[in-house]
């Protein structure tokens, strides 16, 4: 079974909020120093799936990642744990873009990769959790597409079985391949790579595709724009809630924690 | 002039059946050790010649003649018991080689006899007497396993009920032989034969006729014995009377606390241990030389918590499989020693994979040894301590992890965290690298990057990522950083520029991530003068930086807290006023990568002579120290067999009536702090490191 | 042996039959008859002098004979041929 | 007559409370974009009861497309009932909420519609006739503002992040018009729909509001109180590990370095005094509200509201509270 799996590379999530800086005129985010960006969570578990599939069935999984140089450790990390092979597409033009022009470059990439049986992405991705590019590429690619799903069943040469997360409960889904999932985290825990394919990771070469390569009119404005990215300020420190009773104390925290729209 | 014919009442056949046996004898016995041999052979070779070879020599003879780590404190009864078995084999030994000189050679071809006289009376007396000791050792150790309760002999094997039984039977039947020639033949000598010489006047009466025929017989059974004896060495425990000896003179002998490292990793293939080839020849004789004694259970943690490790287990089991390949019917390979059931035990049949379903062919990491063995070694080195013939238990378990680690990938979720976080922020824990150093602005410590002259520095503080992130270790940092500051020490710390030691690292099997922290280390304390003194509050930091950063090229002079704290105390610099703790003050707990690593026991313990005026001493202490539960990265991992380790440390110190614990390690302070919670002791138990107890003995004076 | 020896292979051992160790295990279990013999002789014939180099070949051949076995990968004990699942 | 479309979650028996928030926000845009009507999609399992429902939240108009299938409705038939309403409508906004299945329906929806898309939006306003949608980034490290450009605006809303219509002006019975879905690629067949009874809310690790207990709370006769307020914000249940060692609560709950490694968007934490094995799993944890007798507790290093004093008089104001707020 060849099987695409989309990464990204995101932010170190476990950022603490207190060290968490952005430039709002370029409106990106200033990592704190020596914190170095890592593969989206969600596509860790994309990627073990999609490696537990081919090591049940055979075939290939080729990762694909878009995004500015430093995405290539995201595509480094993914060949670590036991990937066939790897597509960087990097390119000014696209690198900035909004989710929908993502979604057209990746399903462009997949394309031009040729036979897949199937396309694994995670349910979304740590940095804009919009969980809607894969769907994109679907769309594009005009396959079917389930997310999130939990569970990957019986899969055969034509189908899948999904499991598909709803509301208090899942769906359990036959899909025909070629199609594209949507993985959660509930389906595994991510390999640490073995130490074989760290130095093989370090040795392998991997292409870069550009927009042309993809013959994507690039430069064509997005559809989705970023007005303004901000941090809201708030002390360092905490802030400690007095009151005359503990009762009272506790009242005025629910309190607080509406104004602030966290419940 | 006394003496005695030779061959008494021995008929020709007899004679020339003897000399037959010999044959078998000698044909058994090269077959089993060569088999052996080939198995050894089979191991990866080292990496250079044996060093030292001399003093190896000298170690080992000392170990084999003199027992030096058979007779040691605690193990007196067995030392003694072994000494006297020992001792009395050999100089029998040496009497039956000596009749034989006399019968086939001196008297043959020189046509004289030394056999008699003076030779003779003494002969006789010293040979009664070892013969004697030898059945006091075995009596002695028939009581040992079978009347003492010991939870260490709670199942033995049939090997060992063989070997005694066949050891006491030669034992007996050789004074046998002699009680009954004496009765028979009413030898004038008879009294020098002190030990058998009773029971030939009891048989007294007995009609010669009988007491002839008794003592054909007893010839008979004694020399069958013998053969047995001699067939059963190679096969049995018994072969720990050579490989015994050969594995104390192969020991490590490079920094006893080092692990060794796998150089250039990069362009290995295969990594660690997941097949017998894959251990070294000389670790393969470590499986050969263990007789199953016991003493690495005594202190170990998780053997004392009922875990599915055992080390004694480990290595039987192991070489019960290496044997049943070499084709020998090793003793261990029929059933299994199972310690099942020992206090706190909570292990199920499915802990421990049955030996007797290990075929030949198996998988020595899964059907051997199971994955939860390997991960449950907190690498505290107790069982290394005391095994008399010092078998390396642990370097043989972080191979094995090596392999599961750096080319299976297969290991605890724990540890996918524990790697994560290292490669991402060098520290086990999520926080950013650059936080590491926020303790110490507020405590005022500076920073080397932020110091001028960094020559005029006495010391540089090694804090370690405990005591860089975790508030409890903070405390401690803090401690010692007032500490120096009355000794008016010149020092600063790393900080940002301080990544973890990589211990816990090396410890859990992954060795590229340990050389890859390792080497940003180096590459830093190299950039400041190497010269300077570095003084670590971690004995995990401490042990690596000063036993294996030499292995990559970093060479400095490390100490431990404690023995700078004493030294400041002993030269004067630092004034404390001893005696401030009242009440029943504090036990001390040692550290296993301070005290049995690097044998810094005393230095700790002065300290808390000059401050506190004493501590309580643990019935398990020093080399003999039992550890907290947090070494070989068992700190980040779940406890989830057996019972506490903490607890059971935690319940020792209470029942010493201290008011609280003294410690020298971080991780023994978390793995503390959290046991006086659980156990619910903490407003009456307290946790301290010893710097915090100095620092409170300064308070009185600043 | 070499087989097995080869590393990174299962450690399954070739049982070699004896006829592919005849010559050298025939030499030394003639030395051993030999010397069984002169001790034979040495006890029955009362030759003293034959005894001890009796019982030395007897030694000799008997460790030699055994340490052939072993290094040819002849199993001696039942039980112990590779792939025995007992 | 373009406006605004709101595709409601008809998933379950009856209307999903989001609906309301879904509807009375979709109102207010109407409003702001010029009187605009709102249409209210209904598709799924005989949804014709559920019609006139939306008749008390104010709604005239509302498309019901009933799926006559004998299994739950397939994605793509969902997909094609909302591609077909929003043709036949034509809205400058299309509405869904940020949960369960119109999570992914939302997304295809606009990829479909060859427009764009913004999910799980905490506020919109109108700018100068534009629509800008407020919504946190980096797990709610950072609030990102967005524009879209094509037509129509897609935009999925996280769920109680809206007001309700304020008291709408009941309609009566909404008009009601049947939709017809035209066939679609049916590559996706449903073999069973499986309804687990929400145990312990939603999971630890994808948790946006997590309540963890410590040894703090005494004993696991007073676990309770977690579990209350945990199901009143519809939270995750967290622990740390000596509370989970003790055997109080399942060890899958435990948080922190040998547990789940979480990033909340607020973590309230009882009688938690904050070892560093346990802040190692909350680094990521966006708010976190500390309640220790303890004023020097760790923990409080790490929160941004705190309370000190007995949790046991305290937390029961706080869930009462609570209770208060959300009605």
């Amino acid at each position: 079974m060849d099987i695409v799996v989309t990464v990204k590379q995101v932010p170190d999530p476990d950022i603490p909020p207190t060290h968490f800086r952005v430039d709002e005129a370029t409106r990106t985010v200033i990592p704190p120093a020596g914190v170095s960006p890592v593969m989206n969570g969600y596509d860790a578990h994309a990627l073990e799936a999609a490696l537990r599939l081919r090591d049940q069935l055979g075939g290939k999984v080729t990762v694909v990642s878009l995004g500015p140089d430093s995405a290539r450790d995201a595509l480094k990390r993914a060949i670590a744990m036991g990937a066939d092979a790897a597509v960087h597409v990097n390119d000014p033009a696209l690198n900035a873009a909004d989710s929908t022009t993502t979604a057209r470059a990746l399903a462009a990439a997949i394309k031009k990769l040729g036979h897949v049986d199937l396309v694994l992405s995670g349910r979304q991705a740590s940095d804009t959790d919009g969980g809607q590019v894969h769907l994109g590429i679907a769309t594009h690619l005009g396959l079917p597409a389930v997310s999130p799903v939990q569970k990957i069943d019986d899969p055969s040469a034509e189908t899948v079985v999904a499991e598909r997360i709803v509301e208090d409960g899942y769906q359990r889904l036959r899909v025909r391949l070629p199609a594209l999932l949507g993985v959660s985290s509930e389906m595994n825990e991510p390999r640490y790579p073995p130490l074989k394919g760290i130095m093989a990771a370090g040795r392998a070469q991997i292409p870069v595709w550009t927009a042309a390569d993809l013959e994507l009119e690039a430069g064509q404005p997005g559809k989705v724009q970023l007005r303004r990215l901000y941090v809201e300020t708030r002390e360092a420190s905490v802030e400690i809630i007095e009151a005359e009773s503990p009762g009272e104390a506790g009242a005025k925290l629910a309190d607080k924690l509406r104004e602030a729209r966290l419940v | 002039m006394p003496t005695r014919p030779i061959g008494w009442n021995v008929s020709e056949v007899a004679f020339g059946v003897m000399y037959v046996l010999v044959a078998v004898q000698a044909l058994l016995l090269a077959y089993g050790g060569t088999r052996r041999y080939v198995m050894w052979r089979r191991g990866r070779p080292l990496s250079g010649p044996l060093d030292r070879v001399g003093e190896r020599a000298r170690h080992a003879l000392a170990v084999t003649f003199l027992h030096r780590r058979l007779l040691r404190p605690g193990y007196l009864y067995s030392g003694l018991m072994h000494l006297f078995i020992f001792w009395g084999f050999v100089v029998l030994f040496i009497g039956t080689l000596i009749v034989l000189l006399e019968a086939d050679i001196v008297r043959p071809y020189f046509g004289l006899s030394f056999y008699q006289g003076t030779f003779y009376v003494v002969y006789k007396l010293v040979i009664n007497l070892f013969g004697l000791l030898f059945l006091v050792g075995l009596l002695m150790a028939v009581y040992r396993r079978y009347g003492q309760q010991l939870p260490r002999f709670r199942r033995s094997l049939s090997d060992d009920a063989i070997v005694l039984g066949l050891l006491l039977f030669l034992g007996l039947t050789g004074f046998l032989l002699q009680a009954l020639r004496l009765a028979a033949t009413h030898d004038s000598a008879a009294p020098i034969h002190w030990v058998s010489y009773p029971v030939a006047l009891a048989l007294g009466g007995v009609d010669p006729a009988v007491l002839t025929g008794a003592h054909a017989v007893t010839w008979w059974s004694h020399m069958l014995a013998n053969t047995a004896l001699l067939v059963y060495i190679p096969v049995s425990k018994l072969a720990h009377i050579f490989t015994g000896p050969a594995n104390v003179f192969l020991r490590a002998t490079d920094p006893k606390a080092a692990l060794n490292t796998i150089a250039n990793i990069e362009e290995q293939e295969h990594f660690g241990v997941a097949k017998l080839e894959d251990f070294s020849w000389k670790q393969l004789v470590n499986f050969d030389a263990c007789m199953r004694c016991g003493r690495c259970l005594d202190f170990c943690p998780t053997f004392n918590t009922g875990k599915p490790l055992k080390p004694r287990q480990l290595i039987v089991e192991i070489g019960a499989y290496m044997n049943r390949q070499a084709g020998l019917l090793a003793g261990p390979a029929g059933p299994r020693i199972d310690e099942a059931g020992v206090r706190g035990s909570e292990l199920t049949a499915a802990d421990e994979p049955s030996l007797v379903q290990v075929p030949v062919i198996a998988n020595l990491i899964g059907d051997v040894v199971s994955e939860d063995e390997l991960w449950d070694c907190t690498t505290c080195r107790a069982c290394m301590e005391q095994c008399p013939v010092q078998i390396e238990h642990v370097p043989l378990i972080v191979e094995m992890r090596r392999n599961l680690v750096l080319e299976q990938s297969k290991f605890p979720q724990e540890l996918v965290t524990l790697f994560n976080n290292l490669e991402r922020n060098a520290n086990p824990y999520s926080f950013p690298a650059s936080t590491r150093a926020e303790w110490a602005a507020a405590a005022g410590v500076q920073e080397l990057a932020q110091v001028a002259d960094p020559s005029s520095l006495e010391v540089i503080y090694w804090v370690g990522c405990m005591s860089s992130f975790d508030a409890r270790g903070q405390r401690v940092a803090t401690a010692l950083a007032k500490i120096f500051a009355a000794a008016e020490v010149r020092f600063a710390i790393l900080g940002r520029e301080e990544g973890c030691s990589g211990d816990p690292a090396r410890r859990a099997g992954n060795e590229y991530l340990f050389q890859l922290l390792a080497q940003a280390n180096i590459e830093r304390l190299n950039h400041y003068s190497s010269e300077k003194r570095i003084v670590a509050s971690c004995p995990h930091c401490f042990n690596t930086l000063k036993n294996e950063y030499p292995q990559l090229g970093g060479n400095y002079e490390v100490i431990h807290h404690s023995q700078f704290i004493q030294e400041l105390i002993s030269s004067g610099r630092l004034k404390v006023a001893p005696g401030v703790l009242e009440g029943n003050g504090f036990a001390y707990h040692d550290p296993c990568y301070l005290g049995r690593y690097n044998e810094v026991y005393d230095a700790p313990r002065d300290v808390m002579q000059s401050v506190a005026g004493g501590f309580a001493e643990m019935p398990r202490c020093r080399d003999r120290g039992f550890c907290c539960g947090a070494g070989g990265a068992r700190a980040f991992m779940e406890e989830k067999r057996g019972t506490r380790i903490s607890h059971n440390r935690l319940n020792e110190a209470i029942d010493t009536r201290a008011d609280g614990v003294a410690v020298a390690c971080p991780f023994c302070v978390t793995m503390f702090e959290d046991g006086v919670r659980a156990l619910n002791v903490e407003e009456r138990f307290a946790v301290k490191d010893i710097a915090e107890i100095v620092a409170a003995a300064l308070g009185s004076e600043s | 042996m070499r087989a097995a020896n080869s590393p990174g292979r299962a450690p399954e051992l070739v049982g070699a039959t004896i006829a592919a160790v005849l010559l050298e295990a025939v030499l030394a279990a003639l030395l051993t008859l030999v010397g069984i013999g002169l001790t034979s002789a040495g006890v029955f014939a009362h030759v003293p002098q034959a005894v001890a180099p009796g019982a030395l070949l007897t030694l000799v051949g008997g460790g030699w004979l055994g340490n052939a076995l072993a290094r040819r990968d002849v199993r001696l004990f039942p039980g112990t041929r590779e792939g025995s699942k007992d | 007559m373009p406006g605004v479309l709101v595709i409601a979650d008809a998933s379950g028996e009856q209307l999903a409370a989001t609906t309301a928030e879904l509807v009375g926000e979709g109102a207010r845009l109407a409003q702001q974009l010029g009187g605009k009507p709102v249409t209210v999609l209904l598709a799924g399992k005989n949804v014709q009861g559920l019609a006139s429902g939306l008749g008390q939240l104010g709604v005239e108009k509302v498309l019901v497309a009933d799926f006559d299938g004998s299994a739950a409705p397939s994605p793509q038939w969902s997909i094609a009932a909302a591609e077909q309403a929003a043709r036949s409508v034509q809205p400058e906004v299309i509405l869904l909420t940020h949960a369960g299945g119109s999570r992914d329906l939302g997304a295809t929806l606009a990829y479909r519609l060859d427009t764009g898309i913004v999910t799980d939006a905490t506020a919109l306003r109108v700018d100068g006739g534009e629509l800008i949608i407020t919504k946190p980034v980096f797990g709610g490290s950072a609030i990102a503002e967005f524009a879209i450009s094509s037509s129509p605006s897609v935009v999925t809303l996280r769920p109680r992040a809206f007001e309700t219509g304020e008291e709408p002006t009941p309609h009566g019975d909404p008009q009601i018009e049947s939709l017809a879905v035209p066939a679609f690629d049916a590559a996706i067949e449903v073999l069973e729909e499986v309804r687990e009874q929400a145990t312990g809310g939603p999971r630890l690790k994808d948790a946006k509001v997590i309540i963890s207990g410590g040894r703090g709370l005494g004993g696991p006769e007073n676990w309770h109180f977690v579990d209350e307020l945990a199901q009143i914000l519809g939270a995750a249940v967290g622990a740390t590990r000596a509370v989970t060692d003790a055997g109080w609560v399942s060890p899958s709950l435990q948080v922190g370095l040998t547990g789940a490694t979480v990033a909340p968007d607020l973590y309230i934490t009882i009688g938690i005094s904050g070892a560093v094995q346990h802040i190692a799993g909350i680094s990521g944890a966006r708010n976190v509200v500390a309640i220790n007798r303890d004023a020097d507790a760790n923990i409080f290093k790490y929160a941004r509201w705190g309370v000190v004093g007995d949790w046991k008089l305290i937390v029961p104001a706080f869930t009462q509270r609570l209770k208060e707020l959300r009605g």
